[in-house]
């Protein structure tokens, strides 16, 4: 395993302090391992929290700050946060308006939002909760764990971040948050496996003329292993599959993020994006919006992922409003 | 079981958890993310002084602090499912003597609770794979006069349990995942152990090694 | 060779074109092979002017738009532009205020832009050239091909970028550039050799357990091999040979670049920045600005490198003005 | 050497060049960016057609147009260096046909070029250490009584030139660079063939090749 780190157990801890002292804007409680803004807000707002397993940097630390989340707390590598450190989040984002928690759809990551979200309850904070489930790699269905939470992750939480700086209920917040995620799709292919620093080698063996279909972001192996073709078929193959899964029609218009998984370089992901906008076209759909980079990793894996999400003109409202975070700034 | 046996079945697991971490890590990459392992150490690796700073008044007292501890350290789909089941198990045994029949329903609650929160059943590769039968292997072999005698037969009950377990774990081998992270392979979940259910084994056979 | 391409031939057309679908605010010439602002400005300034060889992503095109670069010329992967690319680069960017050409110290690159130079010449147009050599890898001497630009491209091209804004004189953005590369130091460690599409292998190949110190950005070899170490040693060495060659002294600020290779994820680059700041600090160094992130690639190389630049409140004040490009961007 | 014979001439460059891409990639990968040789592939690709669109009036319209092709098609350090060397020859060979003394001043002329460009001296282990002792070998052959005559000892002279650009070409290894990419290297550049000086072995390998 090749990596620049210290020790694997202290990957999370350094990388934290890290981030500590790269952003002063932002305040981040190392003991409870909770990042937060450090401008309280002048009038309460609604509190946008999110978190999960460390591993998928910038996702959720960089998108502290003011236009999107208000505190991340950072699990482990892959692994959800624990109900306190969750609970810790709340309490120091909690301005008098509620907490939204933002909790991407993983067994471990719903399980322990729902203890933390009880235990907040109990502490009077009002709490509500955006599932995000995104990936059409997964088969959805009441008797598995449902489709995974990734790239529409971003989406949901500068959606709701920006509606939530507009003052709005933690009602009507979360109620966009589900309308965000709903009208959001991804899929991802993989070029290699993420090593996780613990286990010190690459979650799968991928030989070099093969790719991982539909593959997540924790390093769980695809649907089905594929020869590795040009990127033009390999774009076209997943635009095809994510609007498979859509409800989008020609005229259309979207937000696509074209998101490396942590290996791939930039020069890549432009030619991938290329050929998704071409593909795109062909098939009559409009992008109203784009990103391209890094925002949902998976460690040192290599690949892409693609999300779509059908946008109207008040989520293009919402997308365009200013944001200040590490990974995301605009105004 | 009295408070002792219960502090050193704890610490048994605490150290099957060390020696299987690997194995466990391995089992999570081929079907999961690698860290099933780790998370186990992390948790019992806190378990362990949170005991020994405790002076348990019952049986449950161990049992509540280990979940509690499991759910507060671990993270994961396994920190909070285990942490519930050993704190539903704490809350059945508030004496400081427990009989074999008691622990059985112990174990049983334990069960009931993690099934409550995972929505997991028998045949979805988890947990619960190993741990169902091996709460029917407990009571039945328990299940007989001279149960309520604290420590009646708790060796054959906790061998049965274990073996139970450990079969179970196999016997996910050939499942098709339909919770957690193994299910979002669908059919290529199929000819993998599931990590979850192996380290349950490890539960039951901590609890046969320490009786026997 | 594992990549996101059509074919080795094509990746700078492809990427291009993907850049210019995701970047209606800029003007992509795919024939030329300029990226330029599509905003003219409204009164004549000096015209920033950068280019190089491809596959360091997000250098150059990433760093054209408002504050920054006026244009940008990227050649094929690892080989500079050739002059009429320049040129024509120059050609579109000039406002009637001379053309100021930020040049990366590499023998192909000074070549191309100094033929590019004289044929803008020729056409009335003045030029001006700023040679950044900032890699401490490399020992300067006369006869040498003297220092690597590398990272400290960037705050260079922050700074020129934003006094041109200011409508200063040709003469006068010139200097500045000058006094920033002076100013500047940098230092890189190699993970793994980068893979360039026409050559279809790594440049080097490294044992699992041995990384290249002093690597430079295009697949050269470093100055020497050695073990993989913790991230706290990598990072102090680093540091200490970055100081050896700067004129800094306790109580010195500096704006601080750990700068991602392009294969490593940003939670190392954070467990990197931290041990970074830390060793700083032991030195008396203040960190007055940072960035942590891929800003100066080699291609799929996994590794960082640092820069350092001495600050002073005027370079400061540069550096928070206004940028609006797709890799950086504050207001 | 007439207009024909330069034309056959650079063709042939262009066919060595493309034999000889991997080979002058492997080097440059060594101690370089891994690109001479499809630098020089994508030059020589675009003189091909420039010279087919091409009605020289001189031996010096072809070389000069070669310089132009490569200075604007090819990028990196050997394009300048190279096209500006052929710029220059191009600029000494005014008529139809030149004697091998006027080439041989020519190939001077290309090296002078090169070097006032590169600034590189013999040594320096790059294109120079196979062009200079490439045009003292040519000139060395051809400077006799018959040389005025234009076929004079061409062969003889081009045959020398090749054999001292591939003696020096091989020379370099064992130099350490001062010039270009892989002084970057310091004492790692010893024990690698300099790519530049390679591809100049092949230039005049073609000379030899077309007038044998
Ligand atoms: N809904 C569920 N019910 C019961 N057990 C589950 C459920 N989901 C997952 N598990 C168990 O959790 C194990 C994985 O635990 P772990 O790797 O620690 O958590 P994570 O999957 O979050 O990384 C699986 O092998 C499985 O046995
Ligand atoms: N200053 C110089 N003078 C003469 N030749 C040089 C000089 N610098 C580099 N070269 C030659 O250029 C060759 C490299 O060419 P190439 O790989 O095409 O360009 P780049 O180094 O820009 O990638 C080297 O092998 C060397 O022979
Ligand atoms: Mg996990
Ligand atoms: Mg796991
Ligand atoms: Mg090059
Ligand atoms: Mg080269």
């Amino acid at each position: 395993m090749k990596k620049l780190i210290n020790s694997p157990d202290t990957v999370l801890t350094d990388a934290l302090a890290g981030f500590a002292a790269a952003h002063p804007e932002l305040t981040v409680d190392l003991g409870q391992r909770v990042i937060s803004r450090r401008a309280r807000p002048a009038a309460p707002k609604v509190a946008v929290v999110s978190g999960g397993g460390s591993g998928h940097e910038p996702l959720h630390g960089g998108f502290v700050g003011p236009g999107m989340l208000d505190a991340a707390c950072p699990g482990e590598v892959f692994t959800s946060p624990v109900p306190d450190q969750v609970l810790a989040a709340a309490q120091v984002a909690h301005s008098g308006a509620g907490v939204l928690l933002v909790v991407k759809n993983y067994t471990g990551d719903v399980l322990n939002f729902r203890l933390a979200a009880e235990l907040a309850e109990e502490e009077g904070i009002e709490v509500r909760t955006v599932l995000v489930d995104d990936d059409v790699a997964v088969q959805d269905s009441t008797f598995t764990a449902g489709r995974r939470g990734t790239g529409a992750t971003v989406v949901v939480e500068k959606a709701v971040g920006a509606l939530a700086e507009r003052s709005a209920p933690l009602a009507e917040v979360a109620a966009l948050g589900e309308r965000v995620n709903a009208a959001s799709r991804s899929f991802a292919i993989a070029l290699t496996a993420a090593t996780v620093p613990a286990a010190g080698k690459p979650g799968f063996d991928l030989p070099d003329d093969e790719i991982e279909v539909g593959v997540g972001i924790h390093g769980e192996p695809g649907r089905r292993r594929e020869r590795l073709r040009p990127a033009r078929e390999l774009a076209a193959e997943v635009v095809d599959t994510v609007l498979a899964d859509h409800e989008l029609a020609a005229g259309d218009e979207v937000i696509a993020l074209v998101n490396g998984l942590g290996g791939t370089p930039l020069i890549e992901l432009y030619v991938v994006y290329g050929e998704v906008a071409a593909r795109l076209a062909e098939r009559g759909i409009t992008i109203a919006r784009n990103l391209v980079g890094n925002y949902v990793t998976s460690l040192d894996m290599a690949g892409f992922s693609l999300t779509l999400t059908k946008a109207d003109p008040h989520l293009l409202d919402l997308w365009d409003a200013p944001v200040a975070t590490p990974a995301l700034r605009w105004s | 079981m009295d408070i002792p046996l219960a502090l050193a079945w704890i610490r048994e697991i605490a150290a099957a958890v060390e020696r299987e971490q690997a194995r466990l890590t391995e089992l999570d990459s081929a079907i999961g993310d690698g860290d099933h392992g780790s998370n186990l150490s992390r948790g019992f690796t806190a378990v362990l002084p949170a005991l020994d700073a405790l002076a348990p008044a019952s049986v449950g007292a161990v049992l509540t602090k280990v979940g509690t501890t499991l759910i507060s350290r671990v993270g994961g789909a396994s920190g909070p499912l285990y942490g519930s089941a050993f704190r539903a198990m704490g809350k059945e045994l508030p004496g400081e003597r427990a009989t074999t029949a008691e622990l059985g329903e112990a174990l049983a609650a334990g069960l009931a609770a993690l099934r409550e929160l995972g929505g997991a059943a028998p045949g979805d590769k988890t947990i619960v794979d190993a741990w169902a039968p091996a709460v029917a292997a407990f009571t039945a072999a328990a299940d007989h006069p001279g149960a309520d005698h604290p420590a009646a037969d708790l060796p054959a009950a906790a061998k049965a349990a274990a073996d139970a377990a450990a079969h179970g774990a196999e016997a996910t081998t050939a499942l098709q995942a339909r919770k957690g992270r193994a299910s979002y392979l669908g059919p290529r979940s199929i000819g993998h152990q599931d990590p979850g259910a192996t380290s349950t084994a490890l539960v039951f056979q901590a609890l046969a090694t320490v009786t026997a």
